[in-house]
């Protein structure tokens, strides 16, 4: 079998994730390059192909309906369909206007309804698709995306945490936020990004979303016992990245 | 082995040839807090800390343990322990280590852990701080620590250094030490004897008082949906518990798609896919699927399960958990009042 | 080593021995069946019941159950079913491939317990696995025991493990051999039901020794049943499954309230867990 | 003369975010001549009304995955200005050593992995892992280390999370400063070597002049890359400065056909922004390293060849490494330690700016009185530049078809150029609060 071809989309998003790629360093990203073959790379390349691919890697939201036919187009080329970062999995910050009404109007005014502003609420791309795998994150964890690679290199199903940042902040022996009287939400957060915010002394935002089944009750009560925070802001504390979930569990 | 003293003047010097002559572990400060970390110099070292984020355990069983390591040809043990000193470890701590000691070693001899508990020094020390949430003095009292090396108490105008083996004798060798002279040996005994009174928190009843009621209480579903309602299955009561340790195990390769490791990291028993298994077809078993279900497993075995095993409760009251717990319903002393009053 | 060490060198728990991949042979779509045999030539010296760690590089390790009789110390027979990431693995191997091996490990059926009784196993589903090790050394030492009566249930008749066995136990004398399943096709002729159904269609008395293996809904209704015959629990022995990562009773994943699965059991006495509120 | 052009470049390529080149000649009469930017509108002004002041530039970080860290210092600031509050000498000095790592960071990524390919006349930099082995490999090392350089001080370099209002909730140890300061050292020998490759290409850059306003932070103190003034110089080299607080007036926006971003103007039709404009501004700012670099590879200010903006920045890489040992040795002599952060000492609305890789951006946020903001703005470098693209195609376009050039190669030019502004689309199209002409 030759090398699998793998090629890369973007959809709105900051195209940060895209960049992580190129923060591997000289020696790992040329041996990867052993062993996948990228075909597709609008930000790094001009080529582009019509080919088959095996693994479609494909960042940010879904939130224009002209798009949908893009992705369609990717879904029937790509044997493996992969949304990385938070745009592309949940929606991530794009869905922190989903709850408000006026987003359009509040930015564009009366120009709202031009069509080249077309844009509904924010979705991850498996609103419009199918997707196989999901590497969370905003920005996602490069080195978790090299994992999901190397085990799809050999058919294995990559290993996606299910359970809080918590846990990696412990392994880590970061000071709990809370132990300083700052809030954070790693407590329903999705680990897997080794809980770089609360290492670096800010509140987890639960960039990755929730876990399965996240104690949403629970987080805002702490919030508002711990934290000091109002019920209002508790409950809205629950949106940053995850607008889409939040609305799910309430 | 008779009591050294070292003096003050001298004691930062004793650390710094330690220091040279190989790794040395001890409390530093981080942020507002105490971690156990790899000294640079001796000014770092804060043996007036209250309690550190992560037990020892860390040392000896990290949160990602290498088991084995393969590539194309072949795979080898993955055991390559660290010759190393401990330094100011609090009694409790001791306590746990010698409880994970024993479970590490029956029936089946975990070489992994043992190498690494074999190949350090543990020298204990005074606790000059109590930690707000600390109970250890009213667990297992009658039951005194072992498994260290050398035990270390700060008294007025230095440190009482009381060697207990041969490993922990060999370190007098890096100090300026003297005969400790018997007034010296009594404020060292006072000073270990005082930290006992200044818990803030305590249990109010005996261990086995405490068993027999929490095991009766086993089949009690509302009052341990209760107890676990705030809980966000996030472990961090298990993972910062000096006698917890679970593990999980993952593969993973290196960028090569060739070579790799088989890891160990730490589990919980809390979180919530912890007695999951797959049964085929997608579907899925979990043996404790609630939250209160898991919140009683770790009472269980805390207080109930392996007190025969160990003679105390599997708990030295250290009261990490109570800390560690955002939602702050872990506290031991708290959960078993409650459940003392059920 | 780069240190200067002073600790015993035991055996390293977590490092395995390579085994070869003998045969193969696909029963259903999900399960596969192998034969294996040490690399180093050592002979693997378990009993029914117990199990071993199988691995494979890369992907990680499973507690599988020991299919065949120890009668043959040659080789040893697994199946596998596919649920994920490591059984889907091994399940792509073929006759000469190599994998890894850990065992055996835990406690297997207490044979002397079964010895000179009448002997019920109970199997469900991929439940037949390990009790066919057991079955294979009743039936190679089948005068060391008395009645021997075997009940089988699937939930499909495309499902059943070892079709040749089966084949084979049917037209056995000394087998009383009894099948269901829980939903027939049109080529099936056989009982159709769960496997409580079984019962009524043969007498069995409190002396009977009783082995379980299936699924995890199945225990209770079975032993609902042989108390309806009075076997006291010490007579009856379940063979328990639960997640598993280290098989040597130190990751905690298997525990039954104090109990480790993969070293106290998982074959256990019932009367040992009937107590245990996590067992059933 | 060529009389008939159709281009019709639809998602440029190696550029960040989506733009589109249109371009229609009929019998020599240019019919069409287009910059487009399609990029999906993002919201982000919306997005964070009612947000508290400690989560602004978490969100506003999101509006470009490049310049997270400079969008993250010009929202940090504005809300810092907003809440009155003043900065540590020691924040100041490694925020100004982070901004450095971004402008460095970006700069690499484009020079090798964007440009370069033209200039080798490769369509990407796959190609040259077999052809030209040694520069990727440099290439993908000194992008490893501007990340490293940058999430030392940072904590990442993709959406920073030490840099928050009051100062850094992080810092580095000294160890890890000390092993920042070594790795810059140890990067000296790629550096010089950076030089050499683009010495190397330089005859390839395309010969085109089109003299406009240059517009960038500057003072008397620094190169101004994390503070400033605004400065305008024009062609004929005047410099006037203006107030950050004054930034709507020199930038002044508006609302084009082709585009979801908006444009700019100052003193003349259109400004450019970016390193080309930051060196021509703020030339006699620069390390002595780096003007030996300008030398070495040709550049001088005031340089009006739009193309040779890749050129500015790799003088511009040279400029923040050396710059940023400096300050790394200041840190390491006077000792980092963790500070408490600065609170607030009033709830109001304030506007800042830094430089971000493409050019001056600013960010202005109010406040209410419990620190929930109210309402934002902020305007982009690329937004800046759309204007200065356009004129330049409007220049560039005929004086292609004079010198009878074939459509590919024209196409080519064309992509050329937007490349060499480096434009970031995905920041570009952040909302826009200004109604729409019809
Ligand atoms: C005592 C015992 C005997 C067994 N005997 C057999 C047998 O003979 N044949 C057979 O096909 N299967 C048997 N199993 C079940 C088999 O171990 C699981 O199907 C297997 O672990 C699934 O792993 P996976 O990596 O393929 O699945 P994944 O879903 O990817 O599982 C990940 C990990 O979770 C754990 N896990 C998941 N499901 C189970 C499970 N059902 N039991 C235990 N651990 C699990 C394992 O550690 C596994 O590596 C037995 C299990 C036990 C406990
Ligand atoms: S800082 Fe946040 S993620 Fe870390 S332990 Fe505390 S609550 Fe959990
Ligand atoms: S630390 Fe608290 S919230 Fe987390 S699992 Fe333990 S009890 Fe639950
Ligand atoms: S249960 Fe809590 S108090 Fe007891 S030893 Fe563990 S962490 Fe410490």
């Amino acid at each position: 079998m030759g090398k699998p071809k793998v090629a890369f989309f973007d959809f709105a998003c900051c195209e940060g994730c895209q960049i992580e790629m190129t923060n591997y360093g000289a020696e790992p990203f040329l041996e990867l390059l052993n062993h996948v073959e990228i075909v597709e790379f609008r930000e790094a390349m001009t080529e582009k192909t019509t080919e088959p691919i095996d693994i479609a890697f494909i960042e940010g939201s879904f939130t224009r309906e002209c798009d949908r036919a893009r992705l369609e187009e990717i879904r029937e080329r790509a044997a493996i369909v992969i949304a990385y970062g938070q745009c592309a999995t949940t929606g991530g910050i794009n869905a922190l206007k989903n709850h408000q009404d006026d987003y359009k109007e509040y930015v564009y005014g009366t120009d709202s309804d031009m069509p080249h502003l077309d844009s509904q609420k924010a979705y991850g791309v498996d609103a419009a698709i199918k997707v196989d795998y999901y590497a969370y994150g905003c920005p996602v964890n490069k080195y978790e995306v090299l994992q999901i690679v190397l085990h799809l290199l050999h058919g294995k199903e990559p290993v996606i945490p299910n359970y809080p940042v918590c846990v990696e902040c412990k392994r880590r022996e970061t000071v709990c936020r809370f132990l300083e009287g700052d809030h954070c939400m790693g407590m329903v957060a999705r680990a897997g990004c080794t809980a770089p915010c609360p290492a670096a002394g800010i509140p987890c935002e639960a960039c990755r979303g929730f876990v399965d089944d996240p104690n949403i009750p629970a987080l805002e009560k702490v919030l508002v016992e711990q934290a000091g925070f109002t019920p209002q802001r508790a409950h809205e504390k629950g949106r940053m990245f995850t607008a889409n979930a939040l609305e799910a569990t309430s | 082995m008779s009591s050294m003293f070292i003096k003050d003047d001298d004691f930062s010097a004793f650390v710094t040839t330690m220091i040279e002559a190989g790794p040395v572990y001890g409390p530093v400060a981080k942020r507002s807090r105490f971690i156990f970390e790899r000294l640079e110099s001796p000014e770092e070292l804060r043996l007036d800390y209250d309690v550190t984020i992560l037990p020892p355990k860390k040392l000896f069983f990290p949160p990602a343990q290498d088991l084995i390591r393969f590539d194309a040809d072949e795979f080898k043990s993955a055991i390559d322990p660290e010759e190393k000193v401990l330094l100011g470890v609090h009694f409790y701590d001791v306590k746990g280590l010698d409880q994970t000691d024993l479970l590490y070693s029956e029936r089946n001899f975990d070489s992994s852990y043992m190498a690494n508990r074999q190949t350090t020094t543990i020298v204990a020390s005074n606790i000059q701080n109590v930690s707000d949430r600390a109970f250890f003095a009213s667990v297992g009292a009658g039951v005194p620590a072992k498994g260290h090396d050398a035990f270390l108490t700060s008294i007025t105008g230095g440190y009482v250094f009381e060697p207990l083996t041969e490993r922990g004798e060999a370190l007098l060798k890096h100090g300026a030490f003297v005969a400790a002279t018997d007034a010296q040996v009594a404020e060292a005994e006072k000073v270990n004897a005082e930290a006992l009174t200044k818990c803030k928190e305590k249990h109010e009843h005996s261990a086995e008082d405490i068993a027999a009621k929490v095991a009766a209480a086993f089949d009690n579903e509302d009052l341990w949906s209760e107890l676990a309602e705030d809980c966000f299955s996030c472990g961090s009561c298990n993972t910062v518990c000096p006698t917890c340790y679970c593990f999980d195990v993952q593969d993973t390769w290196n960028v090569d798609a060739v070579s790799g490791q088989r890891t160990r990291y730490w589990d919980a028993c809390l979180t919530a896919d912890f007695a999951q298994v797959s049964l085929g077809e997608g579907a899925t078993e979990n043996f404790r699927g609630s939250r209160g279900e898991r919140f009683r497993h770790r009472f269980m075995r805390k207080s109930v399960y392996l007190n025969d095993k160990l003679g105390q409760p599997a708990c030295v009251g250290c009261g990490r958990c109570s800390a560690a717990c955002t939602a702050d319903i872990a506290d031991p002393v708290r959960v078993i009042d409650r459940i003392m009053a059920s | 080593m780069s240190h200067q060490c002073h600790w015993t060198e035991a055996v390293d728990l977590f490092l395995p021995r390579e085994a070869k991949i003998v045969k193969t042979a696909q029963p259903t779509e999900l399960e596969k069946h192998f034969t294996l045999q040490m690399i180093d030539g050592e002979p693997v010296d378990f009993q029914p019941g117990q199990i071993m760690e199988l691995g494979l590089l890369g992907y990680g390790e499973i507690p599988i159950g020991f299919a065949s009789s120890p009668t043959n110390p040659e080789t040893f027979d697994v199946v596998v079913r596919s649920v994920g990431r490591v059984s889907k693995a091994i399940n792509q191997l073929e006759a000469g491939d190599t994998l890894q091996m850990r065992g055996p490990l835990g406690h297997g059926f207490d044979l002397d317990k079964l010895r000179g009784h009448d002997v019920l196993i109970v199997a469900g589903g991929i439940g037949l696995c390990p009790t066919r090790s057991l079955i294979n050394y009743i039936l190679d030492r089948r005068d060391e025991f008395n009645r021997f009566v075997l009940f089988y249930g699937t939930r499909e008749p495309c499902l059943q493990l070892f079709t040749d066995d089966l084949a084979c136990w049917r037209g056995m004398e000394d087998v009383e051999y009894f099948e269901t399943v829980d939903q027939g096709d049109p080529s099936w002729t056989g009982n159709v039901g769960v496997i409580t159904t079984l019962f009524p269609k043969v007498e069995l008395g409190p002396e009977t020794r009783a082995v379980i293996c299936g699924p995890p809904v199945f225990y209770k209704f079975v032993v609902r049943e042989l108390d309806g015959i009075g076997v006291p629990h010490e007579n009856i022995f379940v063979d328990l499954e639960r997640r598993m990562k280290c098989g040597v009773g130190k990751c905690g994943h298997c525990q039954i309230n104090d109990k480790y699965t993969c070293v106290d059991g998982p074959v256990f006495a019932y009367s040992e867990v009937e107590d245990l509120g996590e067992a059933f | 003369m060529t009389s008939s052009v159709h281009i019709n470049v639809h998602h440029l390529t190696r550029v960040e975010g989506h733009g589109n080149i249109v371009v229609n000649v009929s019998d020599g009469v240019v019919e069409k001549c287009e910059w487009q930017v399609p990029e999906a509108p993002r919201f982000f002004e919306s997005m964070i009304r009612g947000r508290h002041y400690s989560e602004v530039a978490r969100i506003t970080s999101r509006i470009c995955g490049i310049c997270a860290v400079g969008h993250t210092l010009a929202s940090v600031k504005a809300t810092e200005k907003a809440l009155g509050i003043e900065i540590s000498e020691q924040s100041w000095k490694l925020r100004e050593v982070l901004k450095h790592a971004e402008n460095a960071d970006s700069h690499i990524l484009h020079a090798y992995i964007l440009v370069a390919p033209d200039l080798a006349g490769a369509p990407s930099v796959f190609p040259l892992v077999e052809t030209m082995p040694d520069v990727v490999a440099r290439a993908l090392r000194l992008k490893r280390l501007c990340h490293e350089w940058g999430s030392c001080i940072g904590g990442r370099t993709t959406h920073p999370t030490m840099v928050v209002p009051g100062g850094m909730a992080e810092v580095p140890s000294m160890k890890e400063l000390r092993e920042l300061k070594e790795k810059l050292v140890a990067a000296v020998p790629d550096l010089e070597a950076t030089l050499e490759t683009f010495k190397a290409v330089a005859p390839n850059i395309p010969a085109f002049d089109r003299p406009t306003e240059y517009l960038a932070l500057s003072s008397d103190q620094t190169y101004g890359l994390y503070d400033g003034e605004i400065q305008s110089t024009l062609p004929d080299g005047t410099k006037q400065r203006y107030p950050v607080a004054d930034y709507k007036q020199v930038t002044n926006e508006f609302v084009v056909h082709q585009s979801t971003a908006k444009y700019t103007k100052n003193k003349l039709d259109s400004y450019a922004a970016g390193a080309l404009a930051r060196f021509n501004n703020n030339y006699d700012m620069l390390v002595p390293e780096a003007k030996q670099a300008a030398e070495f590879l040709g550049l001088q200010p005031i340089c009006t060849n739009p193309y040779m903006n890749t050129v500015a920045q790799v003088v511009e890489v040279v400029h923040s490494v050396y710059d940023s040992l400096r300050i790394i040795d200041e840190l390491l002599a006077d000792g980092v330690k963790l500070e408490p952060l600065v609170k607030p000492t009033k709830y109001g609305s304030g506007a800042d700016s830094v430089e971000v890789p493409r050019g001056i951006l600013f960010h202005e946020y109010e406040y209410d009185a419990d620190g929930f903001c109210k309402g934002g703005n902020c305007i982009i470098p690329t937004n800046q530049n759309h204007n200065n693209i356009q004129h330049d195609f409007n220049v560039l376009v005929p004086e292609l078809l004079d010198a009878d050039k074939s459509e590919e190669e024209m196409e080519l030019a064309l992509s050329m150029l937007v490349r060499a502004y480096d434009p970031c689309i995905s920041c570009s199209t952040h909302a826009l609060d200004v109604k729409f002409v019809r």
